[in-house]
Parts: C-alpha cells; sequence; structure tokens
C-alpha cells in the first residue's frame, strides 16, 4: 500500500495510529490524581510535538543519510515563521498561503545557503551553516527590525492591511474557517481528553511528512545520501554527482524546517528571533542524535523527548518534589529533595546535557537503539540459543531497515 | 588507434618531473599492464586518466572524447571504472546496495532526483546486481555489510560495482596490493574470468610480477616519469633495459 | 514544607461535570464556559510566567519569591504584608471569592517564544485565570497578545519599553512597571541639577526594540533641558567586550555617556567604560559623567564600584519609608533573607491589584476584571497615590532617581534614593507620538467565551 | 588616526582572548584530533577560578556593628574578611584586590586536572569515533559544565574587578604625540594583551624546544610513527589537553576584569572561537593565532561608527563574513593543512 511493502505500511499505519490518538496516550492519568502533572495532551504540546517531529525528520534527511552536520537549519525555521506572519499581515489569517509560501521561500534560502556551504564537507561545512544563521539570527535581532520586529516578534496589527480579511473572517489562524485553537474537551470518568483542530492539521501535516521521509529513505535517491554518508570517493568514482544530492537533501530538509517553521506561526501567529539562533539549530541536533539519528522514528522520539522535558520536567519544583517524598521521615526527605533538585525544574538542562552525552557514548544509535537492544534482550531470553547477533561494533545508524 | 590514446602527457610538482611526455595506446578488449619501480610515476599516470590530477600539457583520449578537465564522475559517465589500491566500498551499505548504487549510476547518470522511486520495486536493477554478485560468487553475502566483509570479499565486491556497470575500460590500481598469495591468485583468477567472459578493455598498475604475467596482453615499463619500453610480456621478460631499470633491483616482487 | 499542591486544574472539577462523564462523556467547546479557565472548583490557579533559565533567572527567581509570598498572603499565610497597608480592603486573606489561591509557574527563558509556550501551557494544561511576571519587554509584549488572544487576563512583570502599554497595548494586558518615557521625565530634571544645561550626550544603546524606545525618551527628554545628543550608536546584545563602542566616545566631544543597557550588558558597557578613563576625564571643561537610566539592583550589585555616583532610575526601591514599603520589606526579608527588587516589588503589587479588583469586580470574568482595574487608584503598595489609566492600562505613580551608593554597607544598598520624581512629572497623554499615537488602541475585551 | 589606532588597539585586545582560546582549541585538535566543543566551557571555568579566589580570599566572619543596622532594621552583621584580620586590614586588604592575578595559581592546578579528567574519561574513547560524535559528546559536555557552574554560582554576571594599582588607564596617544585625552587605554587591557603574548611565546616555545614538544609535533604530523618508536605518545597528549584546559584557564582569569563571568559565557564563545580556528585553519597554531588577532581587529574596524554608518550592522555579522569568505576562498583556513576535517 501507498507504494510501501507490507512491513513499512504496517510501520506507517502504527504511526498515524499513535499521532491521531495523541490527545488520548498523552494524558495517562485522571485530572485529580497527583500525576496528572506529567500528563501532556493539552494543544500547545502536543502541536510542538508534531511540528518539532516535522523539523527534525527533516533534519535528519540532511544529517541522518548525509552525514552533513548543519548547524544553521534552524534559520530556514525562522524563515518559514515570519513568511507565514507577513502572510497574516498583508493578506488574512488564513493559513494556506503562508505555509505554501514558507515552503517555497525556505527552500530559496536552503538553495543559496546550500549551495555556497556545500562547496565544503567536515567541519567546514558545519560553521559555514552556523556562520549564515548567525547572521540570521543577529540581523532579524537588531537591523532587520522593520522587517521582523526583532525583540519582540513578528506579530499582527489592527491596522496591517488584511487585504482578504472579510468581516466574518475569524481574527486567529484558520484554515478555511477551521479555527486552530479551537478543542473539543471531553471528560471521561476524570480523564479530561483535549483534541485541538490545530493539532490535527499538524498532525496531519506530520504523517504527510513522515510519510515522504519514508518514501525518501527507502528510494534510490535516499540510498545514494547514505552511500554519500559512508564514502564519497567511491561515490564520484561511480559516476554520480555527490554535490546535487547533497544540495537536494539540504533543500528538502530546509523546506521541512521552513514548514516547522511555518506550522509554529500557524499555530501561535508570532515569530520570534530567537527561532533562528545557533542554540535552536543545536537543539534539533540534539533531538535528532538523542532518538537515534538516520532511523525513520528516532528524530521524532527525540524532539518528543525534549519538548516534554522542556514543558513538563521543567516544571517540577521543589514543593512537588517535598509532597513526592513526603511519606519519607523529614531528614530523608530533605536529602532526597536536595538531591534531586539540581536535575529537575529548571535544572532540566543539566539532566538533558548528561542524557545527552551518555547517549553519544553508549548508544550511537540513540534511543531508537535503547529499545532495539531491549527488545533484543527479551527475544534472546525467549529464544534460547537467539537470532545471531549482530557485529557489536556495527551501528544500526546506518542499516537499511532501519524502521524498527 | 587504441580505446585510451596517452599522448605527451608532463606533470610537474614544483620541481619534481612526474610524467615526462608519457605516451601510451590501449588497445580495445586487451589488458594492458603498467609497471615500473615506486616513484616511477604510475599512480599520477592513473590520477590524470581518472581526473583526479590534469596534466600540464598533452592529451588523454579516451573513446575519441578528451579527458582533461572533466570530474571523476563525468569520465565514469565515459565509460572508465576504477579500482582502487584499498578497496573502495559503501561500507555501510550492504552488499547488494553496494552493487545496486553503479547500477543507477549507468541508468539515471550523474544525478537523479528519484525520491519517490523505490529501490525495492526496480526490479530490472536488482535482478542485474543480484546477477552480478552471483557472477563473483558472493550472492549468499547480499545483506551482509560491506564494511564487515574480508578483504578478498572486499576487492571481489569493488570489482563487482565496476563491472556492473560494464565499463568500457577498466583501470585496476595495483588490484592484490598487500594480498597474501591465496588472495592473490584468487584475485588473478577472478579477473581471468571477467577478461574471458566479457569484452573489456583492462588498464592494471602492478607491482607484482606474477599477476602481470598472469593476465597482461601488453605491459608499459614507465621509469622516473617516462615510458622505457612497450611490448608483449614475453619480449618485456628479458628485455635488458626493463631487467637493468626495474626487475633487476625489484625481484622482491610485490612488497 | 510539604504539599504545596500545585498544579492541579482548575477547570472541570466539579463534582456534576465528572460525575455525568462517567455515565456520558461531556463535549464542548471552550465556549461552554462563561470565559476562558473559569475557576468552578474550589481553587483558582495563577501563572507565574518569569525567566527560570537563562542570563535572567535570578531576576525571574526574585520574581517568583515575591509571587509566591503574594500567594501566601492572599491565602491568609503569613503577616499579610502589603494587604495591612493596601488603601482597598476587599481582601480579606481567606483567598478570592471564596477559593484558595494557587500558582503555577513557567520559564520565560527570556525568550518570546519560550514564554508564550510556557504561557500557553499554563492556560492550556493548568487552566491559570491570569499571567502575572516576565523580565523583559519582548516577552511581555509577546505574552501580553497570547494573553489577548485566550481571553486571560496578563500582567506584566518588569517592561520598561514604551511599547507594551504603548503601540502593543492590549485591552487585557496591565503594566504596573513604570517605562522609559517615565524615566527620562523623571531623570531629566535631577540630571539639569547635577550636571547642567549645556551637556553633549553620547547614547550606546543596545539593539533591539527595548534598547530603541528608551534612547529615544531619554534623547528627548535630555534635548528638552537643552543638551545635545552628540551620536547614538547601536550595540549587538551580549556584545560582551563593549571597548569598540567606548572609545569613540572622548573623540566625539560628548560629556556624558548615556548607556541604554540592561542586565549583563550594563555590568560590562559600565565596567568597561569606567575602565577607559572615561569618568576621570574633563571634556569641555567639566567634569564627564555616565547615565544609566534603568537601574535593576541585581545589576547594580554585579557592576560592583563602577556604579559610584551613576544615576539611574527605578519603579521603586526597599529603602523607601512608607508604610507599605516597610510591610512589604518585612515580610519578604524575614522570609528570603535579602530585601526585594524592585521587579518582584510589582510581581507582587500585581497579583494583590489583581486579586482585589477580582473581589471588587465579584467575578473572574477578564473583562470585568479589567473594568475594574480601569482607573483604579489606590495607595499603600509604597509609590504612593498610584492610578492604573484606562486610556492604555499604565500605572502612574512617582518614580524614583536613583544614585551609586558612596560607601555602601551591604551589597543591598549599593544603590540610594536620591529623588523621588512626583507623578505629575512624568505623565503623558496616552496617544503621546512614543506611545503609538492616536493609532494605538487597547481593543476588545476578550474573556474567551 | 587616532580611532584607527584605538580600534586597532581594542582588536588587538579582543584578538588576544579570541588567540587563546583557539590556541587550545587548536592544541586538542592537532595532538588528539579531537573536535572539543567543551573548549569554550573550559574558558568559562576559568574565569569562575577567579570568582572562586576572590571568594575563598573573601571568606569572612560576621561581627556586629550596633550603629549601623540592616535592611529589616537589626543591628547590622558585617563581613569581615580572615585575610584582614590574620594581615591587617592594609595588606588583607590588598590581597583580596589581588584575587584576579592570584587566581593564576588556582587556575593552573584546577584546569590542568580538568584537562586530565575530561581527556582520560571522556575524550579517550572517542578518538576513533566520527568527528560528528567528537563534536556532540563535547556539547553535551559543555551544557553539563555550564549548567553546574550555573548551580553554583547563579545567573547574574558576577564581578570581580582587577588590582586598584592596574584597573585605571593611561594616555596612550600622548605617549605617542597625539592630542591628549583621546587615545587612553586601560592598564588591564594593556596587561592582558601582554599576557597573551607571554602565553602564545610560551606554548610555541615549548613545543619548539623541549623533547617532549618535539615528540608531540612529530605525533601531531604522523601519529603511528611516533607510536611505533616505543614513544608512550597517549600519555604526552594527556598532558596536552592538560596543557590546553590551562590555556583557554587562564585566558579566562585574566578576562574576568573586561568581562564580568556569567555561566554562559562559554558558549557565547563557543561559536567564536570555533569561526577562528577554522579561518586560521584547522591544527595550524599559527593560523590559530593570526586569525584570532585578525577577527578582533575586522571586529572591531567594523564597530566603528564611520563604518556602521555605510553597512548597518555590520558589527554583528562581520565575523560571519569573514569565515564564510575565507573559507570559499582558502578551503583550509588562512594556514590549514590538508586533508585535515574534511571527511
Amino acid at each position: 500500500m501507498f507504494g510501501l511493502n507490507a512491513k513499512d505500511t504496517r510501520f506507517l499505519l502504527i504511526v498515524v495510529f499513535l499521532t491521531l490518538a495523541t490527545p488520548i496516550l498523552l494524558q495517562p492519568f485522571p485530572e485529580s490524581s497527583s500525576l496528572a502533572q506529567f500528563n501532556a495532551g493539552y494543544p500547545d504540546l502536543m502541536q510542538k510535538f508534531a511540528i518539532f517531529g516535522i523539523f527534525a525528520i527533516g533534519f535528519n534527511i540532511l544529517f541522518g543519510l548525509t552525514g552533513y552536520l548543519s548547524f544553521g537549519h534552524a534559520a530556514f525555521l525562522g524563515v518559514g515563521s515570519y513568511t507565514v506572519v507577513w502572510m497574516y499581515k498583508l493578506l488574512s489569517y488564513n493559513i494556506l498561503p503562508g505555509l505554501v509560501l514558507s515552503i517555497i521561500i525556505s527552500a530559496l534560502f536552503a538553495l543559496v545557503i546550500g549551495f555556497i556551504s556545500l562547496r565544503r564537507s567536515g567541519i567546514y561545512f558545519s560553521i559555514l551553516t552556523l556562520a549564515f544563521a548567525q547572521m540570521s539570527y543577529n540581523l532579524a535581532y537588531s537591523v532587520l527590525t522593520p522587517i521582523t520586529n526583532g525583540e519582540t516578534g513578528l506579530q499582527v496589527y489592527t491596522n496591517d492591511p488584511q487585504v482578504l480579511m472579510g468581516a466574518n473572517s475569524p481574527t486567529s489562524p484558520h484554515l478555511f474557517g477551521l479555527v486552530m485553537r479551537e478543542s473539543v474537551q471531553v471528560d471521561m470518568g476524570g480523564w479530561l481528553f483535549t483534541f485541538n483542530i490545530g493539532y490535527y492539521f499538524c498532525a496531519i501535516i506530520a504523517i504527510l511528512a513522515f510519510y515522504i521521509s519514508l518514501r525518501i529513505f527507502r528510494s534510490p535517491f535516499g540510498m545514494m545520501l547514505r552511500a554519500i554518508k559512508t564514502n564519497q570517493t567511491r561515490m564520484n568514482y561511480t559516476g554520480l554527482n555527490s554535490r546535487p544530492y547533497t544540495l537536494a537533501a539540504f533543500v528538502i530538509s530546509g523546506m521541512y524546517a521552513g514548514l516547522a517553521g511555518g506550522l509554529l506561526a500557524a499555530m501561535d501567529p508570532l515569530a520570534g528571533a530567537e527561532r533562528m539562533q545557533w542554540t535552536a539549530s543545536g537543539e534539533v541536533v540534539l533531538m535528532t542524535i538523542l532518538g537515534g539519528a538516520g532511523t525513520l522514528m528516532g528524530p521524532v522520539l527525540g524532539a518528543g523527548f525534549i519538548k516534554y522535558c522542556e514543558n513538563i520536567f521543567s516544571k517540577i519544583n521543589d514543593g512537588i518534589l517535598h509532597s513526592w517524598f513526603a511519606f519519607l521521615p523529614d531528614g530523608i526527605e530533605n536529602f532526597l529533595v536536595t538531591l534531586v533538585h539540581p536535575f529537575v525544574g529548571k535544572g532540566w538542562h543539566l539532566t538533558l546535557g548528561i542524557l545527552f552525552m551518555l547517549v553519544v557514548i553508549f548508544l550511537p544509535g540513540g534511543l531508537v537503539e535503547g529499545f532495539q537492544r531491549i527488545s533484543r534482550l527479551f527475544r534472546s531470553k525467549r529464544v534460547k540459543d537467539g537470532p545471531r547477533r549482530k557485529d557489536p561494533e556495527h551501528h544500526p545508524k546506518s542499516a537499511p531497515h532501519v524502521a524498527e | 588507434m587504441g580505446i585510451l590514446e596517452v599522448k605527451g602527457v608532463n606533470k610537474r610538482f614544483g620541481g619534481l618531473q612526474a610524467l615526462g611526455d608519457v605516451n601510451l595506446s590501449v588497445k580495445e578488449n586487451t589488458v594492458h599492464a603498467i609497471i615500473g619501480p615506486n616513484g616511477a610515476g604510475k599512480s599520477t599516470l592513473l590520477n590524470c586518466l581518472v581526473g583526479k590530477l590534469i596534466p600540464d600539457t598533452g592529451s588523454v583520449m579516451f573513446d575519441g572524447q578528451s579527458v582533461l578537465g572533466r570530474k571523476p564522475h563525468e569520465i565514469n559517465q565515459m565509460g572508465i571504472s576504477r579500482v582502487f589500491q584499498t578497496p573502495e566500498i559503501f561500507g555501510d551499505l550492504t552488499v547488494l546496495e553496494n552493487v545496486l548504487i553503479p547500477c543507477f549510476a549507468k541508468r539515471d547518470g550523474a544525478f537523479r532526483m528519484h525520491a519517490f522511486e523505490t529501490v525495492a520495486h526496480e526490479k530490472e536493477i536488482v535482478d542485474r546486481a543480484l546477477h552480478m554478485l552471483d557472477d563473483v560468487n558472493m550472492a549468499e553475502k547480499r545483506d551482509m555489510h560491506a564494511a564487515s566483509l574480508s578483504r578478498g570479499d572486499k576487492r571481489r565486491l569493488e570489482m563487482a560495482m565496476c563491472l556492473v556497470q560494464e565499463p568500457k575500460l577498466l583501470l585496476l590500481d595495483e588490484p592484490t596490493a598487500g594480498m597474501a598469495r591465496a588472495d592473490t591468485n584468487n584475485t588473478i583468477d577472478l579477473l581471468r574470468h571477467i577478461k574471458a567472459t566479457r569484452d573489456i578493455t583492462m588498464a592494471i598498475i602492478e607491482h607484482d610480477m606474477h599477476v602481470v604475467f598472469s593476465l597482461a596482453d601488453r605491459i608499459t615499463v614507465l621509469a622516473q616519469g617516462t615510458p622505457l619500453v612497450e611490448d608483449v610480456p614475453e619480449k618485456i621478460k628479458g628485455h635488458p633495459k626493463v631487467q637493468e631499470a626495474y626487475l633487476g633491483q625489484s625481484q622482491h616482487g610485490h612488497h | 514544607m510539604t504539599n504545596s499542591n500545585l498544579t492541579r486544574r482548575g477547570v472541570l472539577k466539579t463534582g456534576a461535570v465528572t460525575g455525568a462523564g462517567l455515565a456520558l462523556p461531556t463535549i464542548f467547546t471552550s465556549r461552554a464556559s462563561a470565559f476562558t479557565n473559569e475557576p468552578t472548583g474550589s481553587t483558582v490557579t495563577f501563572g507565574f510566567n518569569v525567566p527560570q533559565t537563562g542570563p535572567y533567572a535570578e531576576e525571574g527567581l526574585d520574581e517568583l519569591r515575591a509571587q509566591e509570598l503574594a500567594v501566601e498572603h492572599l491565602n491568609g499565610m503569613g503577616d499579610g504584608g502589603m494587604l495591612q497597608t493596601f488603601s482597598s480592603k476587599t481582601l480579606d486573606g481567606t483567598g478570592i471569592l471564596g477559593k484558595k489561591v494557587q500558582f503555577v509557574t513557567g520559564d520565560t527563558q527570556t525568550k518570546s517564544d519560550a514564554a508564550r509556550a510556557a504561557a500557553k501551557s499554563m492556560i492550556e494544561k493548568d487552566g491559570v485565570v491570569m499571567i502575572n511576571g516576565g523580565s523583559s519587554s519582548g516577552v511581555a509584549v509577546a505574552v501580553q497578545g497570547l494573553c489577548q488572544e485566550a481571553g486571560i487576563i496578563f500582567m506584566a512583570g518588569l517592561t520598561h519599553s514604551n511599547d507594551t502599554t504603548g503601540k502593543d497595548r492590549k485591552k487585557n494586558g496591565f503594566r504596573h512597571f513604570f517605562n522609559a518615557y517615565m524615566s527620562g521625565a523623571a531623570l531629566a530634571p535631577v540630571l539639569e541639577k547635577a550636571y547642567g544645561t549645556d551637556r553633549r550626550a553620547y547614547h550606546l544603546t543596545a539593539d533591539y526594540t527595548w534598547g530603541y524606545t528608551q534612547q529615544e525618551s531619554i534623547q528627548a527628554s535630555t534635548e528638552a533641558l537643552g543638551w545635545q545628543t552628540v551620536n547614538n550608536v547601536l550595540t549587538p546584545v551580549g556584545a560582551g567586550d563593549f571597548s569598540s563602542y567606548i572609545t569613540p566616545v572622548l573623540q566625539s566631544g560628548a560629556d556624558v555617556l548615556i548607556l541604554n543597557h540592561y542586565g549583563g550588558d550594563m555590568v560590562n558597557s559600565l565596567t568597561q567604560a569606567v575602565q577607559f578613563g572615561l569618568r576621570d576625564k574633563q571634556v569641555n571643561g567639566k567634569q564627564f559623567e555616565i547615565v544609566v537610566p534603568l537601574y535593576s539592583e541585581l545589576m547594580a550589585e554585579g557592576a560592583g564600584d563602577n556604579i559610584k555616583g551613576v544615576y539611574g532610575s527605578m519603579n521603586w526601591n526597599w529603602q523607601l519609608q512608607d508604610p507599605g514599603t516597610k510591610a512589604f520589606v518585612k515580610s519578604f526579608g524575614e522570609r528570603y533573607g535579602r530585601p526585594p527588587s524592585n521587579s518582584a516589588h510589582t510581581c507582587y503589587v500585581q497579583t494583590l491589584l489583581y486579586a482585589d479588583a477580582v473581589a471588587r469586580a465579584g467575578s473572574f470574568n477578564p473583562c470585568a476584571v479589567a473594568e475594574a482595574l480601569e482607573g483604579f487608584e489606590f495607595d499603600g503598595m509604597g509609590n504612593g497615590p498610584t492610578t492604573y489609566r484606562a486610556e492604555d492600562h499604565q500605572c502612574f505613580k512617582d518614580v524614583l532617581v536613583m544614585k551609586g551608593a558612596e560607601n555602601p554597607t551591604t551589597k543591598f544598598d549599593v544603590l540610594e534614593v536620591v529623588e523621588v520624581t512626583p507623578r505629575a512629572q512624568v505623565e503623558y497623554a496616552p496617544d503621546h507620538p512614543m506611545f503609538g499615537g492616536a493609532e494605538a488602541s487597547l481593543g476588545e475585551c476578550n474573556d474567551g467565551a | 588616526m587616532e580611532a584607527i589606532i584605538l580600534q586597532i588597539l581594542n582588536g588587538l585586545d579582543k584578538g588576544s582572548a579570541y588567540a587563546l582560546i583557539a590556541l587550545g582549541l587548536t592544541l586538542i585538535f592537532g595532538t588528539l584530533g579531537v573536535v572539543n566543543f567543551a573548549h569554550g566551557a573550559l574558558f568559562m571555568i576559568g574565569a569562575f577560578c577567579a570568582v572562586v579566589m576572590q571568594r575563598l580570599l573573601g571568606l569572612s566572619y560576621e561581627q556586629v556593628d550596633p550603629t549601623k543596622t540592616d535592611f529589616l532594621g537589626n543591628p547590622l552583621k558585617v563581613q569581615v574578611p580572615y585575610v584582614e584580620s590574620w594581615f591587617g586590614p592594609e595588606i588583607g586588604g590588598a590581597i583580596v584586590d589581588w584575587s584576579v592575578p592570584l587566581a593564576i595559581v588556582l587556575a593552573i592546578p584546577v584546569m590542568v586536572i580538568l584537562g586530565f579528567v575530561m581527556e582520560r574519561g571522556l575524550i579517550k574513547h572517542f578518538y576513533k569515533r566520527p568527528h560528528a560524535d567528537q563534536i556532540l559528546v563535547t556539547f553535551g559536555l559543555a551544557i553539563v559544565l555550564q549548567e553546574v557552574i550555573k548551580y553554583f554560582f547563579g545567573a547574574n554576571p558576577i564581578q570581580s574587578g582587577a588590582p586598584a594599582a592596574l584597573s585605571g588607564s593611561f594616555d596612550f596617544g600622548a605617549m605617542l604625540g597625539f592630542d591628549p585625552n583621546v587615545v587612553i587605554y586601560p592598564f588591564w587591557r594593556l596587561v592582558y594583551f601582554l599576557f597573551s603574548l607571554v602565553i602564545i611565546a610560551g606554548v610555541f616555545a615549548f613545543l619548539q624546544f623541549t623533547t617532549f614538544g618535539m615528540v608531540v609535533r612529530a605525533g601531531m604530523a604522523d601519529r603511528e610513527t611516533v607510536g611505533l618508536l616505543g614513544i608512550d605518545i597517549d600519555r604526552r597528549f594527556t598532558i596536552m589537553f592538560g596543557l590546553a584546559a590551562a590555556v583557554a584557564g587562564l585566558a579566562g582569569v585574566m578576562y574576568t576584569p573586561i568581562l564580568a563571568p556569567n555561566y554562559h559565557m562559554g558558549m557565547d564563545f563557543l561559536v567564536l572561537s570555533f569561526v577562528v580556528v577554522v579561518v586560521g585553519g584547522m591544527g595550524s597554531l599559527p593560523g590559530a593565532v593570526a586569525a584570532g588577532f585578525l577577527l578582533g581587529i575586522l571586529q572591531s574596524f567594523a564597530s566603528m561608527n564611520e563604518v556602521k554608518s555605510i553597512i548597518p550592522g555590520i558589527d554583528q555579522v562581520i565575523i560571519y563574513l569573514v569565515a564564510i569568505v575565507i573559507l570559499l576562498t582558502r578551503p583550509r583556513g588562512l594556514m590549514g593543512r590538508k586533508g585535515v576535517m574534511e571527511d
């Protein structure tokens, strides 16, 4: 189905199911329980999961397949957002023109930046992309304030032209009247589920993005990209010009980033310059590596993981810690709180850094490899003599069947 | 008129004359060996043929067209494939994928945006690649990671990757360098098999006399960047100039 | 210290809804409730959105302390702080309208994007009825816009840009903090007295929105004194080394350097300007002077000795001697062992003001609350008689002019109050050109219904 | 003319910091072949050594001063540093005043040990891993180090000034015969510039004239051969890592009077220092130093009003612009070796 083999089709269907059921799956705890703080099924976070999933999937097409480590992809994210907000300002709050244009504009940006940066490889490439992105950020934050509204972020004002705005048009982002921030809430015996239009819009696009990436992975083009990562010399002596391949991958991933940026503005009509900062580029690198570069599902997992930490884990403050350990004697309670305190709440960056190091050191294939190892552990327990073990030196990130 | 015509090629690196007035003609469907002591300019010559270096003067014509100024991938698309001293393969890919890539390159040219096709659906190409693997006795290793192959298998795989493109000219850069005697013999057998089963022109740069004399139809001896003699193997063996310049001092065969 | 019970949803907690849920799922859109996050249980949740990571984390921490204290005072714990001195007596220390106050916190990271995400999370997940706090104008404007769209009240924290209640003013947003125009208006007379009317000023300005508005305001008010503006140079945010911007100052013939910087940039630019010996120089026969229009305690502490004798302005300072200030400083100081900063004060006061407005309006509906706040006059909160102006939701009150103390006894009194500029001097028309002119409008109130 | 001289001076000073950081980065890359994204964090930790020293020297006991009150109206507890009560207020005060230069004594062992631990505990395992992995793991380490510092020292910049004797400025222009009061330069910046020259010269001399340095240089050129000679190159490389860390740390210590240390200064400098190293050419020590000074001076010129009025915002992008132009015209930077970091 969909031009995929049975296994991939099954995989895709699972992803579709998980994506659509997210509003339910992320609310495992009833509202009144003290664990409700770990629920993540509210619109903004679910939208972020989908959007940063798209961003990371796109980044993975470049980094995971070709091995070119770009430290400047946030620039495309920003460009996408600015495009969409400008379309709000000029036309109306309908998100469609902005989203289409955000893909086109970020593709053009990526074409130019990629064309120049891809003349070099290795760290030189990384530095070139970094330089372009930092230039974009610095200018957007200051000199280009008339276009970007600088520090405050670009937003819509009542005196903007909005030429397509009718008298009854919604005054927030919508798709032909379907307002993105509207939700249906369902209360089921203490469990509260929020089905948000914006989320489902993002989710459908994310599924499409995932499907396209799956097709690319299975295509001759995808194979060529992996070939570039492993041996460019052989590539050239096999009659293949690696430059257009890498450039195509760069532009595709730039378009994904632009789309993600556009969606950010489609969910929330504001585009801040920080979106373009190099740390934002670093974040997508973290997501991809943490989840598993070169795997299909890894980047999405990584994106979800980091966004979850940023929004949920970071809210665990001392009061909550105390309530967790309240059943213990006071001395032990305080000791445990002191021990855990640096790692949660506003210290979540520290946890992230440590986790990230551990993954790079022990799990070069990211969380996906971790899951694979665990499931292999279970499988080898069941099957007595076990399946043929793979060479421990080989990193699954480059294996052809990376769908798991 | 040979398929490969090298005329008056000179190449200097700073003060060093790496190649001095090299003329060479490789006839179609022959195996032409280029031998010479270390530093004779063999590798420089090879690099001039594949586009990695550009000669200062002279011409290199392949199949009636100049190769000078073309990039390696363009030269490959003209019909020249190259086997490296240490096998250059796609280590992270499977054996089958390693052979698929040259098939695509042959069919689709240097670049094609085939992002929405599926490798598995390209029956014709997959069949061709499998057939090629069969031909080099590697069919059962098709799903292995290329990096985990033995050195001999890597060499074989690289050869398969070149041959599957049906090149008009196959360049081999010391294909048995560093190999044990048994592997060397296997490689010789493989090359003989190739020679016997296809219409192919080969140019071999080689140190190992055993390999050269078992395969070559003609031999060019290079010394200090200049061709010394060119002849059939039997004549070369006894040629005094060659004895003096090359064989005399490096009887140890391969290093 | 147990069981703060912080993150519970305010919405949908009533037995009726939950009970019905068992039989049949209750389906409704946000339209079904009267307004966004209408508190239906026995509690109401506030959202405190402050920088907890990034360069302004310390300031955010201080804001958070103050807000926690305010919640305690609202719930009748502690000594009541400014509730005792507040002119409005509607609040009685039993929560608001019989509901206990809870709060959740968010991390703005001092980035518009992150601040909005944190605010959204608090609105959507935790069901907050208002958001309070923040430490930059970009963030304030961004979050204010969000609250307007979502239909809850926003009380801005430390935001000094004219835009917050100028061209970006919103019906659902309120600002207690003063602004750049007020800084200029308050500083001008003091500068005139100290440095005379014949001065040549050189501006270094942080290259972003807040920097622009502050520079514009200070330039206008100093030029009104008769000062000349020699040059205005924009400096990149986080430049670190400002030497290349400082060295041309002496050559320009200027005799006053005005640093429109904040935070780490202010610490570094001031320190470096002093290192370059600017303050030891005589130019045009006058002593060279430096002015830092916007001060904060934490940054003053960071700048150390370099700040001695340098003029600046502040919204409030703990050294004031009115009863409100004394009550707050006592309450805060006993709890945290340090005096509150002026942004902490703003966040504290705003929490009380919001609660009071709800109590007076008898409803959490943001439109009712906004109406109660508009034109509200109060006293006893540290700044003397204060008004929330209805036209732009800006607070009008006295502004402090500060100077780096010559002989501080502790790190808390490195600044001293030199003048309390009366409110009349810092007032302006709501359609002042620096505040968006006639075009600026609050828009319609949005309660999310 | 005066303006140009001033900007050259500013540029040299900025450049000294860039050059020192880039020098350490290049030492690590050149000897160990490791791309160290945590190098900015080392610079930051160096700066915090100065803060720690200041706090150590400022360790004090409380003395109640009944004549003054604190903010709550209680009698003021005055902090009296122990050093002042031991050596008397004058000498004690001087010791506290000199805490930044004194911090060098603390920074050297701290940084060297930190370098050793980093190399032995982490970096060692990444010699054979791809450069991308090295970048990622050290990037992770940089985050961890910065968060740890933030945990202990908070997010505010912490001022630690130059000793009073060195904190003034002098009229450099008047010495050259220009108008007085124009070309003014702070003592400490001159100290920093000279200090960095000494360190740079020291590193070069060390590599040039000691046997140890010779072996390391040989190792930089061809690691395997040196290994074959039976020289324990690994241990020497560990020491090099410690040295590089110390250089970065010293650069940080001495920079504190110019730039108040904060926990994120490492990340701020990281991007810059990488640009410097790449512009200089990966693995080239002279390249790193030259690029550091070059970029420092260019940045200073770009900050001039005259330049900014022609191209607004040029001061914000000049570094990146130069990096792009150099990388495109000189693929391996100013003095890079062929084949380094190109895969």
